[in-house]
Order: C-alpha cells, then structure tokens, then sequence
C-alpha cells in the first residue's frame, strides 16, 4: 500500500502543535525540507529533539517553532555556536533537557526497543547527571559498581530522511547512520523523506540495506535535496560554506529575517528552493559517482 | 623554520600517538595531528569518529566530524549506539583527544557552561561524545592555547572527568580508561603527577616555566625534570602545510 | 598489517583445552570447517556456546570435545533433536546453560558493549528463569515493572564466518546475520573464516557492509565452503539432505563414529572435505547469481 | 473434497490472520497457513522470521527457519538483536505462531523437558525464541494435534507463558500481548473464557465435543455457542497442495 505523499501534507497530517519531533540525522541526512515546511505551516510549542541540534533547529528556534529543545551537543559542527538557541538559553527563553550522545542515543535506544531503561557505565563527570533528573542510578545485581540509566524516548514525530525508499516505506540508508534507526523505532509517527522513490524490486535486491521496515512508516515523501546544507551521501555535498555564513547571519535578528523571509517563507517547497540555490551552487556540491562492489545473494 | 602556536600543538600532539593506536578523532587540530602521526611515525594508527566511521582516509580536510569524505573509503561504517557501546564503551578506542573552554588541575573539562548551569553567562555547545571518551578512551589528550581563563583551579561545570578531584576517583567510579595523560599547549606540556593533579613536564623551546604560570589558574607544579620539546622538523611543518591543511585553516 | 593463516594455525594459536568457543552464525554462516578442526587437535573441556548448537556442536560433543554447553534453542532446525546432546543431556553426562533467544542474545549484546548487564522485560515465564541462577531482576528506577537482567557473556574465542573480508579481518556479511557482530565484539579473540579474501578497496568500496572491524579480529582463514552443510548467501545452498541424514547418523554410536572417521579425523582440511563431496553434491548446492543493485557512495 | 488432520488445522489458523497482520513465523505448519492467507483473504500479510528476515517471498517451501530462501528478495534482513528487540518486544509484531510438547488450561507451553529440568525423561530442544513471541506478539496461535498428552492441565515447564494460572497475570507481570487466542488442533478450536481457561469454541465438522474432552487431560468446558468450522475448500486445498507443499511434506 502507497505511502506517498506530499511534506506538506505529511507535516500537515502528523505534526501537531506541541508535539516532540525528533529530525534524525547526525551531519548526514539532516532533513531540512521538513524543518521549513513546519515553519511555513506556523506549527507551536514543539519539543525539538536531536543529539546536535544543527542550523535547522536554530531556525526553528528563530521562527518561534519550539518551546524546548532536548539534545548532547548544541553547536554548529566545525564552525561554533548556535547563536539563536544560545542566546535563547542565556536568557531563559527556551526550556533545554541537556544529555551526553550516549546518554541521547541510549533514550532512543530504549524508546526503539520497548524498555523501560538502558544501562550506561559510569562516566566520572556527574555534573550533567544531577542537572538532569531523567539520569538515575541502579545497582548492578552481580556485585559490580552502580550504572547509570536512563528513560526512553518516543517521539511523537521521527522524520528520517534516506537515500532510497519504496512507496510503502522501507527505506535504505548508507554513509552515516547516526540514529536514523532508533529515532523511527522509538516514535509513535514516522516521516520518511527520500531522495528517489524506487520500484520494490531495488530494494529487495539488498535487503540488508533496508533499516527501516515500511510497516513502521506513516507517510513516505520524495523530496530531492532534503538535507541541504547538510548533505546526502553520493548524492551531493555539504555545503560548508552555508554553515559557515549562518554563523554570521545568525550575529543579526535583521539577517535571520531576511533569511527566513528570503529561503523559508519565500519558497513554496523544497523544489523551489533548490532551484533559488543557483546553478553555482549546484555545480558546487556536485559529486562525482563512486559505487560499491555488488554483491551476490543468490536466486535460491 | 618559523612556526605557528597551533603548528607547535599539532606537532607535539602528534608525538604521543602511538603505531597501532586506534584513535577517536575530532575534527580540527585533533585531526591534524592524527594525520600528521599517520605520515610519519605511526602509519597505522586508526581513525575513529564518533559519528560512526572506522578507518577513514579523507581526502579532503573535514569542516565537520561528520563529513562525506570521511566515509567514502573508509573500512566501516555504523551507527552511533554502536560506536560508543561496541567501540569506547567496550574499550576498543585506546586514545582520545578532548578540548573544552576549562580545564582543572585534575584535568576535568567544562564544555558546558560559563557559571551556573540554571542561568548560565555562556552556553557553550555541551559534551557530545566527550563525557564517554574522557572516560573509556584508553587513555586521553587535551590540547589547548595556555591562556589563564581556560586552566580554573576548578572548573564551573564538569562535562568530562579527568581525575575528578584526585587519583583513585576513576578507579573508585570504574572507569575502564586511564585518564587524561598529557596537556599540550602552545607553551609547554602537562601531566598528571602520582596524585592526579597536572604538572609541567616540558616545555616547548625557548619558554620558561613562569609563563606557564602567569597563564594557569592554580598554584603550577613543576616535575622533578623538565624537559624542552624538540622543535617542529621541517618534514613535519611540510606535512602539514602542503599536504594536511593547504588552505591554513588551522595555522 | 595481514593476519592471514591457515585454520589449523589459527585454532592451534587460539583455542585451548577448557575454552568457552562461540562459533557464531544462525543456520547461515555456521563454520563447520572449524569445528571439524578442534576435533582433529583433539581439544578437550570446551565449553560450547551458541544460541542453536546444530549439527556442528552435536559432533563435537560426539567427539569428545565439550564439557558444557550454552544454548536457547538445541533442535536439528526443521528435522528434530540434535540426538547426541539430547542423549548426554538426559544421561546427565554434559553441563548445560540455557536461555531463550532473547537471553542468548542479551548476554552476547552485554559482553559487546561492555555492560554489567541487559535489560529485558518480563515474559512471564518463570521457570527457566528459576533454573538458571544468571538470570537476576532489577527495579525499574522509573517506577514500572521489574526487568530481567543477564550477565555478559565473554566467551574466550569467537568463530565468525563471512562472506568477504581482507587480511586485516575487516569482514563483510550478507543475509541472516544473526549474532555475529555481537559475538566478535564479546569475545577475548576473534577467528574470521572467509569463503573469499578481497583487496582492501572492495571492502573500502562500501563500508557500510562492514559489521567486524579488523583490529578485534586475531586471525584471518581462507576457507571456501567453510559452513556446509551449513550455508553462505549467495556462495552455495544448505545442505538439507545432510541435516536430514544425520537425524539418522546419530540415531547409532557406530554411524556416528563412522562419520567422524571419515568426514573429520579423515580428511587434511576444508579442501580435502569439500572435495570429497564430490560433484553431484557440488551441483545439487549451486546458486545462481542474484545480484545487489550498487550504491554511490561518491568521491569527495 | 477429502483432507488431511494437518490441511484441517492449517487453514483454520489460515483464517484466524487478518489482513496486514506482521506475524512472527515458524517454519512448518505456521509458515504454511501464513502463505495461505496471503494466497487468500490477506494478501498484505508480512511475515517475520526470527532469524531477522522481514517481508519474506520464499520461492520454495524452507526447511529451516534460516533458509536462504527467506532472505533473496525479502525486504530487509537484520540481526537476531534488532529482531527481538526492536520489532517483538517494542510491540511491533501482531501474531505469532507457537507449538510445544505440552499445552495446558491456561494455555502455557512446554518445549523444554518432559519430567524434571535437572533430570529429564525427554530433554525437547527449549525456547528459541517462544517465550518473547508468547509475551509480546499482540495476540498468539498455537496449532498441535489433539491428544490429550500434549493436553495436560498443567505443563511440566513453562518455557512460554499463557495465562500463567489464570487471567490477570499477563497483565501483573507487565506482559505486552493478549496472549494465546486459540488452539488449534485436528478436532476443532479452543479460546480463552474470561479466566484464561480454554474452552471449546468451535469443533471441525463430524467432530463431537466428547472427542476433544477424551482427548484433552483437563475437564474441558465448553463455551455456550459452539460453531462447526467450515470445512477447507477447494481454492485453499489447491493452493496448499500445488503450490505450498508440491512434495507434501507437511500433508
């Protein structure tokens, strides 16, 4: 059964006000399209949860999306602040539930795998741990020392972004996984947005490939160049000179405006926006193809 | 050969890489200094990176730990709940490299805040990996410009252990990795005395101790020998300049 | 730095009398080759771990090899009883540890990642829990229903057979891939058995098949055919006619003794074994091609 | 048209599937009403095997749940961890078949030992993977011959759970399924009462309720309205014979 569906009507249909959306994707695969599109259809109050919060969750941020932000990392990545949450943060403005990576991933993990809780080894820094009262401890029955723990996390919302998908939703991903995995096991509705939508026979010829089963999916979107800035893995790079002038952007409540105004509103969707980038661009982050060895796995 | 401070770090981080190390990398002038080991002395150290990639070979310098670079050639790729359970959890990554806006005497790091985590002067960007690294890596490398406000006898918040607040701490919490073992600035070098507190042990040629403690916030100790880093070689600066970082981006 | 050498060496470098030896693998991939070679080294006391002990540790235990084993599932998959460990079971002749699945798994998982224990939630099933004093609960810190926990399993030698790897031990897999990663990452030393040894640029050509690092792994084997009767996805086909006959084979001691002198104490190695199969098992186990469609990873 | 005891109980549970059911398969009798049902009224039936196989189109009928039939032109294959953890126990599987030596009142199951765990009169070959699918599938079938040794009123294992000793203790030990829904055996169906208990609901027709209380070693109660099966038809006898089960293996 088809799955397809516009991202308007996908983010329409399964993201409400005050939902906890979790945009998966660490570098790799960042689905921008989808952050737009919930800033153009004006959604409120979000709990916006990611281990590294990104440009896209700044511009959340800016646009008024989000009430909180849960995350292990809020920079942008080689470059330095996220300027708008951190200014949010200095003046208490944006509630945060701070964790380590593994602290982030280990919540999903649970979440993904229906446990109350996953057991992390202590750390020695416990600062964080009595910040954040989701960190408890529990004795290690077999007489070794106490672990740290910490609760799932189900998001209302994953939205995973993938190389390939079929209309029904099984979806494959290479390059970085980051919680691609996680996040959609441990939500309660799944967004897959896709740079090619291909005919089953794809992805039954490498089912080892397919992390994500499309009986978990809500709403499958094709939506080429999803992730830019961020990128897609063999399909165009990240464009680093993007994250470098947000940083100054993001110095001016004016620019970040303009930018809005400019990239987000101003543009009816993804396909748009692409074409805006230009042709320089384009070629910019243009990739050469580079392809992995088929393998065998037989007609039995 | 004239040199820059972050030429002086890279180099003599590099230095402390063992062949064979297999290395959790940041990018940026941890990155360097793995690749700078790599074309010299230690060909196979191993470069991991949090995002979830074993043996990378970029070709290009990465702006970010999680550049496509880093993946295309490289030996295995796999999630992140894997790399930090199956990889730094389990203590396959012997060396880890850390930085941080303070470090202590004990060689604890704030990556977090800038005075009181509820109401914070600075937000800085928080631990990502480095909580977990600082604690299962083998054993780990801080390197850091030596500027006052960044060696606080304690520091405001402590995002990674050193050695908390004495030798035995990480013992006593079970921490598989030995601990931070060298500070290298762009003066000289640290390490943790039998106590656990950073001590110099070298100093990079031609400074002399009372600059490093003009620039450190506690009271310094110095090892009963000091001694002088051999000067970066001019094989060593070509490296980096003509190969590593061609652009300068991190002269 | 290459880690190739042949089987016997690497089971004579790593296995010893008394070792707890996981040879991983669920009905794929299982290395027959390897088992067949501890009985030829005559090892003695070994503990055999495997979540489906199938026709290999049934002849190790025929041969003497084993004083205990560890398990969740002890059938002949699709045929019965593995008869020789059922009959020493039942004649109270050989240590048992037992789980489900699941706990198999969990306890492998555990040892992998370095944890004192695994969570599981409760099945309601008690009484295998009370036999097995591995099995502890623990109180869920967040208020809900008390897990079961298990302890890490560190078996002394993981056995792993793959489709591809180079002579690192960087090890590619296909289809079922059961608990392999887990069991490599658990063990003290990791065996690879390869059907094919590649250039390191096939394995670099898609990293992400890659599930076993090269420097966990102690030793690098080239053994075609490695899991018959057993299979390799894509290399050659189960071999159901033997999982059927040695139902009857292990029905009378004599048989049984026949087999090994022949099919084991008979034969050098893996070469000699296979080839002594003889043609019209070599066609009967054929696999036509079915080919993966390749990814772009792309060249940045 | 004539049938045997084995086509009887596999198009029974045949029916019991509905449409878009993801069901955690067995090999055997499970994998062949499970293909039935796709043949028929569920044609987007998933299946599941334990071996980490999702959305199997095996080309023929495999002897071993690991067959690599299973895996070629199946839509994704993972491992048994992820299997276990993120489809059964997070709630993602809505069927799964079960079978055992013994099955009692409240629908428990024994594949573990006849007799004593520490000394068995018949050592059976033990979990697998049923005592996750028995608590955590959103609703089981189980499918055996009626005779009434395999029908004790109470196992002498429980290697996975039903009602336990009765209803109400799924649900005090947290468990995430229904439980067991049926019984199916050659003589007619059983289901759980309010208690947990199973009780006649259905018999196959020709067959009388005294053939299942002779065979079955509990007093068997039997529900107000018993219905008579309808018995298997042609288009699923054709399907089952000429195109499941050619050689008849499971006949």
């Amino acid at each position: 059964m088809t799955k397809l569906m516009s991202l308007h009507d996908a983010i329409k249909q399964y993201v409400e006000d005050g939902d906890c959306v979790y945009a998966a994707g660490f570098t790799h695969l960042i689905p921008f399209a989808a952050g737009h599109e919930i800033i153009r259809q004006g959604i409120k109050d979000l709990t916006l949860a990611r281990a590294t919060p990104d440009l896209i969750y700044d511009q959340m941020v800016a646009a008024g999306c989000a009430r909180k932000v849960i995350f292990s990392y809020i920079g942008n990545p080689g470059v330095g602040s996220l300027r708008i949450i951190r200014a949010e943060v200095e003046a208490g403005g944006l509630e945060i539930e701070e964790y380590s990576h593994f602290g982030m991933i280990s919540r999903l993990q649970a979440g993904a795998s229906g446990l109350p809780f996953i057991p992390m080894n202590q750390t020695g820094a416990c600062d964080l741990e009595q910040s954040n009262p989701n960190y408890k401890r529990v004795k290690d029955p077999y007489g070794g020392k106490d672990v740290v723990v910490l609760p799932p996390l189900h998001p209302d919302v994953a939205i995973v972004h993938v190389q390939r998908a079929n209309d029904e939703g099984y979806a494959q991903i290479w390059g970085i996984l980051g919680e691609q995995k996680e996040a959609a096991f441990a939500a309660r509705h799944v967004i897959v947005t896709a740079e090619e939508i291909v005919p089953d026979e794809v992805i039954r010829s490498d089912p080892n490939r397919t992390l994500i089963p499309g009986f978990i999916v809500d709403a499958v979107c094709h939506v080429p160049y999803c992730s830019h800035p961020s990128y897609t893995q063999g399909y165009y790079d990240r464009d680093n000179v993007m994250y470098l002038a947000w940083d100054k952007i993001s110095e001016n409540p004016d620019e970040v405006k303009r930018y809005l105004d400019e990239w987000v509103y101003g543009v009816a969707d993804r396909r748009e926006y692409w074409e805006k980038l230009g042709k320089e661009t384009h070629d910019r982050l243009k990739v050469r193809p580079r392809f992995s060895y088929p393998v065998d796995y037989g007609a039995y | 050969m004239e040199y820059t401070a972050n030429e002086l770090m890279i180099v003599n981080a590099a230095r402390l890489l063992r062949d064979g190390d297999t290395v959790f990398v940041g990018v940026g002038v941890p990155n360097l200094a793995c690749n700078l080991a790599r074309r010299t002395h230690a060909p196979s150290l191993l470069m991991i990176y949090e995002a979830g990639v074993v043996g990378a070979r970029p070709a290009r310098l990465p702006l970010s730990i999680g550049d496509p670079t880093l993946v295309s050639g490289s030996a295995l790729v796999c999630s992140m709940f894997d790399i930090f359970s199956l990889y730094l959890q389990r203590g396959n990554v012997d060396v880890g490299f850390l930085g941080g806006a303070q470090i202590d005497k004990y060689g604890n790091i704030n990556a977090t805040v800038v005075g009181e985590y509820g109401h914070p002067k600075v937000r800085l960007p928080g631990s990502g990996g480095s909580m977990e690294m600082a604690a299962w890596a083998n054993r780990c490398y801080i390197m850091t410009p030596h500027q006052k406000r960044r060696f606080p006898e304690k520091v405001d918040f402590c995002t990674s252990a050193g050695f908390v607040s004495g030798h035995g701490e990480r013992a006593a919490a079970g921490l598989r990795g030995k601990g931070p073992q060298a500070v290298v600035t762009d003066l000289g070098i640290m390490e943790p005395d039998e106590t656990g507190e950073f001590v110099v042990t070298a100093l990079h040629p031609g400074v002399l101790v009372e600059q490093l403690q003009a620039n450190t916030g506690w009271d310094l100790r110095v090892a009963r020998e000091v001694r002088v880093t051999a000067p970066p070689q001019e094989h060593e600066l070509q490296i980096l300049r003509e190969e590593l970082d061609p652009q300068g981006i991190y002269r």
